[in-house]
């Protein structure tokens, strides 16, 4: 278990409103894979949680909330990390290239898989919103990325929620067939949604191929993780499959874990 | 050396009197490059029961300014498999182990303390108390933890100082911590507006408003024990393990600011080197209290 | 309107639920500009004893990060020229007055105690305690208090909530302000470079993180006392005033906090406006603790 | 005793190192007097009191330790105050325009009677430090000041203390004499002292002047000062003539007030 934790001083480049939140970027000589994270002391009295939603060789952008100290620092600004901590979305542990990558996420956790976009060269996202006005205009994405609108009230796109069944009202289609035809295809599929949706999301999985191998389906929880390094406890959970620590086992874990037995 | 047990068969001799509190370092393998364990007085490890213990359920943090609320249950795997997983890495590490046992029931504690025995390198036993212990289980607690052989530290509730600290001196407690964290309350700020405080969290309180606190609780009680007291709660720069020491502790835990600036353990183990406290007479000098007459007329 | 005060012939009705704590706002015309006291539940002034008191000595203020610790002993001139130099201010304030006494010694509380009677707009004492006061004590005090014809609140030390505010409860007191300031120590840095901390201040501690421990208070007692409770602990914002409200607090104090911003009366006060707190059961749903189960095996 | 108390919006000008404090200067609608201070917030739990060293029309400049907030500052931060507070020095009060003022500070509250430096048309000031190296180059102040320097250790102009008596080694000169000569003279004598000599300074005033008229010498008290106005009683202290609140019955003091009966 013992690791070798990382202490940086990353350079604020800078931070600017990406409503309904902020962005901020800092230059960084170890930047974070997708799915890792680093601890940042912004003056509070613990560190915390910053998840990369853009990678590149000299740093990383995060989202902060508005009205965060982030949000106040001037560019050029020395922040203090701890990271890059956890075990990121694992997608070259079979040995060959992966091919097909198919990401799901609901519309408020979906920068987490941004840096998931060009990681295969195929590339297909599913983005889950409640309503039509939620979801970001499809400018936003990559062309390569092959894009499946869902949305809660069938405003747009398909008719959710991902793993729903059921019939839909004439003229409108369900997401079943189409999420489980994606599932068939990829190689991997990546998850960022609201965890409470993760069981049926796993059993959904399980159902479409059987026997799934070990992290065929990952998914990423979030996490209240003052430490970072597996010693606080404020970030372990019983989940059905066994208790973790999110901050050193996760934040990304085997989707199967959340498969209620 | 310190020796914060000398009346004990063994004692429990430290090389300096700085270490982690229970709770926030782990067993002793967690911050590897972060903190060069050989500057320390001991480890004290993270809060271990006869049981395992489950983690608690929902939002565990809440900050609020300088300060923030943890609620975790003190989850962990039972005393057996801890010292399976970890008494190798004990018995290699440069400083000597300070186990923290979870007091509850007196039976069970003395099953936990007995496992300890005779393990490389495990050098002592730290009791955490719930808030609410009764002084009579407080002292039967004791006396369990006791039947093993190692020296007995009693972690003392910020609530219960004044009431438990000076009646667990008196039943022969080896030392005492001075304090475990005040209980304290936050809200949990929800997103709907028609009800923006939904949830409370109650948890264990840290931050650098204990630091206070743990003054005046030293204040009242080092030096008036018999026994060694060590300082724990919201010390965060030597000056301020300085001031503790001064008051009469003969060593100070550095707790949950720790995580936030994990080598802050070697910056106030080395900030402090080997110091003298105040003798009593300075101490209490230090600590006159200054009026101008009282009540007149 | 709020009545504080149900039980009591002449009851105690605000128009709503914020004050100043006492030591914090004077005796009533410090902020003529500043605040506009018809915001306001209530005035209630600084601590007034029978004979006057005088100033400690020394250093009385010492700040460490967002908190600080003040001792002043309380100076006052006595109830009697204190009633002779505002009676006149009080009676035209535009909210309640509630006189805030010290209490050591029976004989000489109802003596202080009388002499506010009849007072024009004069609405409530309420009563300050020693850390140390005994239970038995703090009930005759309660009970010599009550010679005088006001409803009669006591403020209760952080320290003895738990102990006192059930007792004085059953003992009939009009209502209960948890929780004076706890007792802090701080070191006072010198210059001398041999002996840096030479001295220490011991005082009441005031700053942000007194609130999770008023909270903390709150949950365990407001809504159980069968009178109403007053909150005030690091109160700094509406939305802290509403978390205590919601747990049961009938009204709030803000504390030493207004002295860097005496405005924040005004603003709680706006920000709060006549709320509604939870009801008992939302109020304990609010509460629940989420465990994940017991010690298991 | 009520009074209106001001809050302003002070602008930082600069912060400058000016060793062994540094200097802050504010923007200001209402300029304090010489004596008066604001309160400042500075982020802390309680304000800080600033002390006027230069006053003109457009603000003033203060000193604050090394490594204090203000001192990280940028120009152009707004700095909430509450004031001018207190009563300051008190020049005017006798209905004719003053001719003769008389200084005396320590080398250390020098700076507090800067503002007063050329406050009548012959300005004495008596400076006294320890030894010769911490007095500050005669160049730094106004020509038009008569100055007298002291030492405690006679290394640099008269033998010190002021307000001593007694003889002098041969070669040395005895700060009694000349003290008492202008003490003659002066209209009126301003202190800013270490407290602890107030008492022997005010009986050394009684003695030279027998019937000082009330304000003849006034003395700046400096204290703790978290409200301003006078109800958290952290500042009340009892002197021999009376127990006041330094925040609004001084800073400045009759230098009568100290002397022991
Ligand atoms: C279902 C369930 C599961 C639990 N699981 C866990 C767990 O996993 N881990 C764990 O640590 N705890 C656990 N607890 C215990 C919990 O945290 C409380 O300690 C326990 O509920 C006792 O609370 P109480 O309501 O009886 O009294 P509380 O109000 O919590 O107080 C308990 C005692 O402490 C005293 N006390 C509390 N605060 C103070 C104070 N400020 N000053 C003086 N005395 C004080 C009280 O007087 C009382 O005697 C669990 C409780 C429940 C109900
Ligand atoms: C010369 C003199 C002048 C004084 N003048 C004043 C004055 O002007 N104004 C003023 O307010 N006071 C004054 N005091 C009182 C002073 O502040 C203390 O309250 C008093 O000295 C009692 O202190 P102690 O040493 O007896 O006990 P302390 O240690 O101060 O405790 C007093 C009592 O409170 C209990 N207690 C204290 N803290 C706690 C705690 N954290 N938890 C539970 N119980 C606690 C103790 O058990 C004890 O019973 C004066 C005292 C002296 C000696
Ligand atoms: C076995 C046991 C031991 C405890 N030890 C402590 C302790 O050492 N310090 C403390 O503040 N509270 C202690 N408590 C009491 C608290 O109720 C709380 O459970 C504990 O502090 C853990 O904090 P948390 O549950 O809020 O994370 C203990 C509780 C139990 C059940
Ligand atoms: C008559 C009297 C009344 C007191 N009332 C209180 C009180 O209401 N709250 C409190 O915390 N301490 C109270 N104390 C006890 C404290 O020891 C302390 O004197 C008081 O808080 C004033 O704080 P200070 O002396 O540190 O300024 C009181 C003490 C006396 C003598
Ligand atoms: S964040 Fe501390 S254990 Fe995970
Ligand atoms: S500063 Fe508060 S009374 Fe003077």
């Amino acid at each position: 278990m013992s690791r070798v934790v990382r202490h940086q001083t990353a350079t604020l480049r800078y931070a600017r409103p990406a409503p309904p939140l902020w962005e901020v970027r800092l230059d960084l000589n170890v930047a974070p894979a997708a799915g890792t994270y680093l601890l940042a002391d912004f003056g509070g009295p613990v560190r915390e949680p910053l998840y990369p939603i853009e990678v590149d060789d000299a740093g990383f952008v995060a989202n902060v909330a508005r009205g965060h100290p982030a949000t106040q620092l001037l560019p050029g600004t020395s922040v203090d990390v701890l990271g890059p901590l956890g075990r990121g979305f694992r997608l070259d542990t079979t040995g060959y290239a992966l091919a097909r990558l198919l990401l799901i996420a609901d519309v408020g956790s979906l920068p987490l898989l941004r840096p998931l976009y060009q990681a295969a060269p195929a590339v297909a996202l599913i983005v889950e919103a409640t309503t039509r006005a939620q979801i970001p205009s499809p400018t936003q994405f990559p062309a390569s990325l092959e894009l499946t609108l869902v949305t809660r009230d069938g405003s747009s796109g398909y008719l959710g929620p991902i793993e729903g069944n059921g019939s839909a009202p004439v003229g409108i289609e369900r997401a079943g067939a189409r999420v489980r035809e994606l599932l068939l295809w990829t190689e991997r599929v990546c998850f960022a949604c609201d965890p409470e949706r993760y069981p049926a999301l796993a059993a959904l999985v399980k159902e479409v191929r059987l026997q799934p191998q070990p992290d065929f389906a990952q998914a990423f929880l979030r996490s209240s993780m003052p430490c970072g390094v597996g010693v606080c406890d404020v970030c372990r959970v019983v989940l059905p499959g066994g208790e973790v620590r999110v901050c050193v086992d996760g934040p990304v874990f085997d989707l199967l874990s959340f498969l209620e037995l | 050396m310190i020796d914060i047990a000398p009346n004990h068969k063994y004692g429990l001799s430290l090389k300096g009197p700085v270490m982690p509190a229970a709770g926030t370092f782990g067993f002793g393998d967690a911050y590897p490059n972060l903190v060069d364990l050989s500057l320390l007085g001991a480890l004290v490890t993270n809060p271990v029961s006869l049981r395992r213990r489950r983690p608690a359920r929902g939002r565990r943090l809440a900050v609020h300014r300088d300060a923030f609320v943890v609620h975790t249950g003190w989850p962990n795997p039972g005393v057996r498999t801890v010292v399976r997983d970890f008494r190798e890495i004990w018995a290699h590490l440069p400083v000597p182990v300070i186990v923290h046992l979870l007091a509850t029931q007196p039976g069970e504690l003395a099953q936990a303390a007995s496992r300890l025995s005779g393990l490389s390198n495990v050098a002592g036993i730290e009791l955490g108390f719930t808030t609410g212990v009764s002084p009579r289980l407080a002292v039967d607690l004791l006396d369990a933890a006791r039947e093993g052989d190692l020296p007995v530290i009693a972690k003392v509730p910020f609530e219960r100082v004044d009431q438990l600290a000076p009646h667990l001196a008196r039943h022969g407690v080896d030392a005492v911590t001075l304090m475990s964290p005040p209980r304290a309350v936050l809200p949990l700020l929800s997103t709907d507006p028609q009800m923006p405080i939904a949830r409370y969290l109650r948890g264990r309180l840290y931050g650098r408003a204990l630091f206070p606190l743990l003054l005046n609780a030293l204040s009242r009680w080092a030096g008036k024990l018999g026994c060694a007291v060590i300082a724990c709660g919201g010390i965060a720069s030597p000056e301020e393990a300085l001031a503790c020491i001064n008051l009469g502790a003969a060593a100070v835990q550095i707790d949950a600011l720790l995580w936030r600036d994990p080598w802050l353990l070697n910056e106030i183990a080395r900030g402090v080197g080997a110091p003298q406290p105040l003798t009593k007479t300075e101490a209490e000098a230090a600590l006159r209290e200054e009026y101008n007459g009282e009540e007149t007329l």
